[in-house]
């Protein structure tokens, strides 16, 4: 493990019924994670605005996750459904705007799968770390 | 068990035949005109290639008692298409004789009026490749 | 500005151990709008309330943030606190520092820190939060039933049996659905008619019970306690309350080449029929496409021979307007076309019948008396060959099957085969099987008698295809344990066709905003936990509607069904969740956007003035979100392109705030 | 350049003013320079032959006045849509932004509209009279001696060139002859970004974006964009922002703006139009629109009244987010 490793800040939407509770699992069963990761409840996916993503990263985060039940377990039953659709496009605008891909990610994970939510929090952090600070949000504009 | 699996795959690969669809129901065979003359009948094919039993079909004559007449496609209920998996066995059959039986010059040759166009590009299609 | 108390819960050393709990309530003292923090071994308990309760009197706190275990563990017990407290209980957020703080980090300056972040967010939320109160809405105590075959029947009687009044709307001229067509009942063989028509007439004359016959709903609006709906009730050109069922007019009307649909067109009807002698209600129906009088005026004659003037060629379609509390789907099902299974020969030879004709054709009240011959020549028929799932289990024909087992098709099958054996001994009978799926109370033993007590030959294989040759049919199939190609001389061949939801379930899926699957079938809300609910509240599902059911399994849906109906008219109003969806008016362009995601047709438009700046006033089209339908997803937020939608509880800005507050 | 002309549209226009059919025109009307033709009402025939301008620079879109005029005036609104301009019309109505009983559709072919820069590229600065002389501009300019003419089809604005259709997808009256949606290659440009590294990629963006000078002047053309009250604008929406405090909030200005008309952008390119730094906004539009073409299947917005934008639609086979990338043809 490298000592000056960055530490980046994460912020994960997570919904109520299934991601939310796939959280409250990996704490149960002790399965840790970066403490980085900072979830904020939404009571589905698709309360996730893309104004909240690009806030996320505004005010200085460096990787945002969106965690969601698996399509076809929407509480709300077309929830998720709509939260694929617009985070897809999404994402491929900021691609499109020579962001970093790693910074964004859409996971779905139960209310059982405490594991998962512990290791999809540790490999994205990891990738994140990797690319270091959030810059080309901030930068876009500022032309060198 | 798997008797020869990369011949399997082979298989399962040039046909595009997905065997595990296959409910077993035997359609494919009750709805085949040839099935008196096959020894292996179209729902064996499936089943063998399957399990990787694939050599008996290989030294079978039913791989050429097949019509190709495809009754046993239209009809699968499950979209396997056994006489592809026939038709992809024979053609393991033929590359190991390493020849074609039949060239398009060959075809003038047999060619008669009354012979139906169907049955020429079923036996070209079966002998070729 | 809110006044914010935080209460840091150690948790005993759940969170003590890994966070420094004095260090956090220490941190919060200092965030915008608290006013008090303290920390406690245990908050839940009964004297951490108390804790909560006092500092709320004593520092007049307006708004409560508790840092301790997940808000799905302890969140209603701190709501309830603050109910205790005088407070608002929509004034308390909770920062989860047990489950995604304590519990997953090892390091405690890590921990510690990440724990005073989220209690800040949760500070940062509650700060924005306003108080909310759940909507309340009147339940009318009054169910509506769609369908009325044994499903909607067994549905309505248990309503009416707790109290409540129920329609049942039902598109044919009489109640009785699939159910009064057949003949005998797996696995015990009594015959349906002698346990069905008993309950028909018990719900002709439940006093709690409107039959809507020959009717149908055109149209839903409303929601869970309050549906409003249109029920179109079809002319049948004879006074319903004045007929008394006599026939007389059937015997005499002239136009009597009419297929009987009830006999699945095996036999004729009138242009005036009761589709059968137990028909609810039992009245005479005049068919408008059939009759003369109704064509071109000529005839007339059911009208002289009726001795109580029942008939009426003027009568015109009824619309009548109801309100419910409940509505329960009982549409039912049918069997699939066999058109298309050119290799069956269905449409070449009247002697292949499916086997809902085949029930018709044994049953005593059918179109031979009982007797089973051939439709073709009337003659008795000694090989007869039954086809399983014909049209099941069929996933590369979607034109013309179905992808899933259809269920009742073994057991009716192994029914028709044992039957036939029995009262015809001289015949061969032959059935065709994929699979036999005999699951069930004595339905295994049922299909093993059969084959061993009655003689049926049972053959693993499928029927390949059917060739009318001069007076049989020549059947040719698989024996795949033989491993033979059979060829048989067949009399009558029977097709166990698969079944399909009855064509008016998707309209009517539409307007109850209802989900499907992509069979047509109803969706439940949950598949395991909720099966006879469906995800739009107060809508309820009976029977084949919601998957293939045999009459066992129908009714106990049915009951089920029922008992949820009840369970939601015995209250008097429904309490909602208040964190439901906002449209502010100002902002709402009125362009549909949030309508098309709702998953719950939660939402409408109104067109409303509104009064300008420059003393106009200005009429727009704008969003309304019933609170009482809206489930609170938040799916209508983020398609709203102005932002005028936004969610009670998860607002904009108290989410924004989040954000801000973790990435400070 | 266009086979239509100034007088045709008067004549037909004055007809339905005569026969009581509108109260209304909504047209060109001359702008303080030949070029700049500026949206204008007018009630007679006589208004219209005074003030009324049809030329090579008759690009507005017209569909987007819809929404306020039709609010305020009495009897019908005529307005001439060109092809382009019927694609918005149906979006505002699918989105019930105006009535469409109040307004009277006269299609107008179109042969493509000018480019005023493209033009100047060559003509120079100091542009004292402008002409269309058949296929060509005729350009007199303070500076040059003799007036320059321009062939017309080598200035096209960059949207006419990828024009992507030439029908008209809603219209009561249709001057010419109808055309047909045309096979353009309009997404060329955003495949080559997208073929760049995103180094690459970051750095056009970067050299593009700080050009904004948050005019508001592509929101305000745009007539996706008709919020009674725009986000940005809003106290309450969280993002509001009337000039940018920082660099980051400029981008967020055009994504946000770029996503909130995702689905229902017609591609009419009023935005790059409009810019007056030449940003290649409809990049990003077009970015959008081929991005849901790829993911969930052809879509054109406005193309028929009351169709479902694909971002309020889904099927339970959608890419997933992680899959989007998968086998795009790129350096990674």
């Amino acid at each position: 493990m490298q000592v000056t490793e960055y530490k980046p800040l994460i912020v994960a939407f997570c919904c109520n019924w299934c991601s939310y509770a796939g959280a409250d699992l990996a704490g149960n069963n002790r399965l840790a994670y970066p403490a980085d990761v900072k979830i904020i409840r939404v009571p589905c996916s698709c309360r996730v605005n893309p104004t909240f993503i690009l806030r996320a990263f505004q005010r200085g985060a460096d990787g945002v996750i969106i965690c969601g039940c698996h399509p076809g377990d929407c509480h709300y039953t077309s929830g998720n459904y709509y939260t694929r659709r617009r985070m897809a496009t999404l994402f491929s605008m900021l691609d499109f705007l020579g962001i970093e891909r790693e910074r964004t990610r859409v996971e779905w994970v139960s209310a059982a799968e405490g594991a998962k939510f512990a290791a999809t929090m540790n490999e994205f952090a990891q990738k994140v770390a990797a690319l270091g600070e959030n810059k080309r949000l901030e930068d876009l504009r500022c032309k060198k | 068990m798997k008797h020869n699996n990369d011949l399997r795959e082979e298989i399962l690969r040039m046909s595009g035949v997905d065997t595990a669809k296959c409910m077993k129901c035997g359609k494919c065979s009750a709805t085949c005109p040839a099935y008196d003359e096959m020894e292996y009948h179209p729902h064996q094919f499936v089943g063998m290639v399957e399990i990787g039993e694939i050599e008996p079909l290989l030294s079978s004559e039913s791989l050429y008692k097949c019509l190709s007449c495809f009754a046993c496609v239209d009809r699968c209920p499950r979209g396997v298409a056994p006489a592809k998996v026939v038709e992809a066995v024979r053609l393991t059959a033929i590359r190991r004789q390493g020849a074609n039986h039949m060239t398009a010059n060959d075809v003038p040759l047999i060619l008669e009026t009354d012979t139906p166009p169907q049955l020429l590009v079923s036996a070209f299609r079966k002998y070729t490749k | 500005m809110q006044r914010v108390g935080v209460f840091v819960c150690w948790c005993g050393s759940n969170i003590a151990g890994t966070v420094d709990v004095q260090a956090v309530s220490e941190a919060l003292k200092n965030e915008p709008g608290v006013v008090f923090s303290a920390n406690y071994q245990y908050m839940c308990s009964q004297a951490g309330q108390e804790m909560i309760k006092t500092a709320v009197k004593e520092h007049h706190l307006t708004g409560i943030v508790v840092c301790s275990c997940s808000p799905r563990m302890h969140e209603a017990t701190f709501r309830k606190t603050a109910v205790a407290a005088g407070l608002n209980p929509y004034m308390v957020e909770i920062a989860n520092i047990r489950e995604q703080c304590s519990w997953v980090h090892k390091d405690v300056t890590a921990g510690t820190e990440k724990a005073i972040i989220l209690g800040k967010a949760a500070i940062a939320k509650v700060n924005l939060n306003t108080p909310l109160t759940p909507g309340e809405s009147p339940v009318t105590k009054r169910a509506l039933v769609i369908g009325g075959g044994i499903a909607g029947i067994q549905t309505a009687l248990d309503i009416a049996d707790a109290g409540f009044p129920v329609d049942v709307v039902e598109k044919q001229p009489t109640i009785g659905g699939k159910m009064a067509q057949l003949d005998k009942t797996f696995p015990t063989l009594d015959c349906a008619a002698c346990i069905l028509t008993p309950k028909m007439v018990d719900v002709a004359q439940n006093d709690k019970i409107r039959i809507f016959s020959y009717s149908e709903v055109t149209d839903v609006r409303g929601f869970v306690g309050n549906f409003d709906v249109t029920i179109k009730k079809k002319a049948r050109f004879v006074k319903e309350d004045v007929c008394t069922g006599c026939g007389a007019c059937v015997e005499k009307c002239p136009m009597k080449k009419i297929p009987n649909e009830f006999n699945l067109g095996m036999d004729n009807r009138h242009a005036i029929y009761i589709p059968f002698a137990q028909a609810v209600p039992k009245v005479a129906t005049i068919d408008p496409d059939a009759c003369n009088m109704l064509k071109n005026g000529k005839c007339g004659i059911c009208s002289k021979v009726c001795a109580a003037g029942a008939i009426d060629y003027k009568q015109k379609d009824e619309i009548i307007e109801e309100t419910y509390g409940a509505i329960v789907v009982a549409t039912g099902f049918n069997p699939i076309s066999m058109e298309k299974f050119d290799e069956y020969a269905y449409s070449q030879s009247k002697d292949v019948i499916t086997s809902l004709e085949f029930e018709r054709l044994t049953n005593a009240a059918g179109p031979t008396a009982g007797m089973l011959v051939r439709p073709s020549d009337g003659k008795h028929p000694h090989t007869l060959v039954f086809v399983q799932c014909v049209g099941s289990r069929c996933e590369s024909c979607a034109e013309k099957g179905k992808e899933y087992c259809s269920k009742i098709c073994c057991m009716y099958t192994a029914k028709h085969a044992m039957l036939t054996r029995d009262k015809y001994p001289d015949t061969e009978v032959y059935v065709f099987y994929v699979d036999v799926r005999t699951p069930g109370k004595n339905f295994d033993e049922f299909y093993r008698r059969a084959v061993e007590e009655y003689g049926v030959k049972y053959v693993k294989g499928m029927v390949g295809k059917i060739v009318p040759e001069g007076d049989k049919l020549k059947v040719q199939a698989s024996d795949l344990i033989a491993n033979k190609q059979l060829h048989l001389d067949a009399d009558l061949v029977v097709l166990a066709a698969a079944i399909e939801p009855d064509h008016s379930a998707r309209p009517l899926a539409t307007m109850l905003t209802a989900s499907m699957d992509t069979n047509d079938f109803f969706t439940e809300a949950h598949p395991k936990l909720r099966p006879v609910e469906s995800p739009t509240a107060g809508v309820f599902l009976s029977g084949t509607c919601q998957g293939p059911k045999d009459i066992p399994e129908t009714v106990s849906q049915a009951g089920a069904a029922a008992s949820k109906v009840i369970g939601l008219l015995v209250k008097d109003k429904l309490t909602g969740n208040p964190c439901v969806a906002i449209a502010n008016e100002l902002t709402c362009n009125g362009c549909s956007s949030c309508e098309r995601v709702c998953p719950y047709g939660a939402i409408s438009y109104l067109d409303k003035e509104f009064r300008m700046p420059d003393r106009t006033t200005k009429i727009r089209r704008v969003a309304s979100v019933n609170p009482a339908v809206c489930q609170g997803c938040g799916a209508c937020t983020v398609a709203c392109p102005s932002g005028a939608m936004d969610l009670n509880g998860f607002m904009n800005n108290q989410i924004m705030a989040e954000v801000d507050a973790i990435c400070k | 350049m266009q086979k239509i002309t100034r007088e045709q549209l008067i004549d037909q226009a004055s007809e339905l003013l005569a026969n009581g059919t509108v109260s209304t025109v909504l047209g060109w009307g001359a702008g303080e320079f030949g070029y700049d033709v500026t949206p204008t009402l007018f009630k007679t025939a006589e208004e219209m032959q005074n003030g009324f301008v049809f030329n090579d620079f008759c690009g507005a879109n017209f569909s987007k006045y819809l929404v306020s005029k039709t609010k305020t005036l009495e009897g019908k609104l005529l307005v001439f849509l060109k092809p382009c301009d019927t694609y918005s019309f149906n979006q505002l109505l699918t989105e019930h932004r105006f009535d469409r009983e109040k307004v009277y559709v006269v299609g107008i072919p179109c042969e493509g509209m000018a480019d005023i820069a493209k033009v100047k590229e060559i003509s120079g600065e100091g542009i004292s009279s402008i002409a269309s002389d058949g296929d060509r501009i005729v350009v007199t300019t303070l500076y040059a001696d003799a007036p320059v003419k321009i062939d017309a089809r080598n200035v096209l604005a960059e949207r006419c060139i990828h024009c992507k259709s030439k029908k008209h997808v809603a219209y009561d009256t249709l001057l010419g002859e109808e055309g047909d949606v045309v096979a353009s290659a309009r997404f060329d440009e955003v495949t080559r970004l997208e073929s760049m590294t995103p180094d690459e990629r970051f750095a056009f963006w970067q050299n593009e974006l700080s050009k904004c000078i948050r005019c508001n002047a592509c929101r305000d053309a745009c007539p996706a964009c008709t919020c009674e009250t725009c986000v940005f604008d809003n106290p309450k929406s969280g993002v509001e922002n009337k000039s940018p405090s920082n660099s980051f909030e400029e981008q967020m200005f055009h994504i946000i703006r770029a996503f909130h008309v995702a689905g229902r952008c017609t591609d009419c390119g009023e935005c790059a139009r409009v810019c007056p730094q030449n940003i290649p906004l409809h990049l990003l539009n077009r970015k959008f629109i081929k991005d849901i073409n790829t993911f969930y299947g052809e879509y054109q917005a406005g193309a028929e009244v009351g169709s479902r934008s694909p971002l309020t639609d889904y099927t339970t086979e959608d890419l997933e987010p992680s899959e989007i990338f998968v086998g795009r043809n790129e350096h990674a």
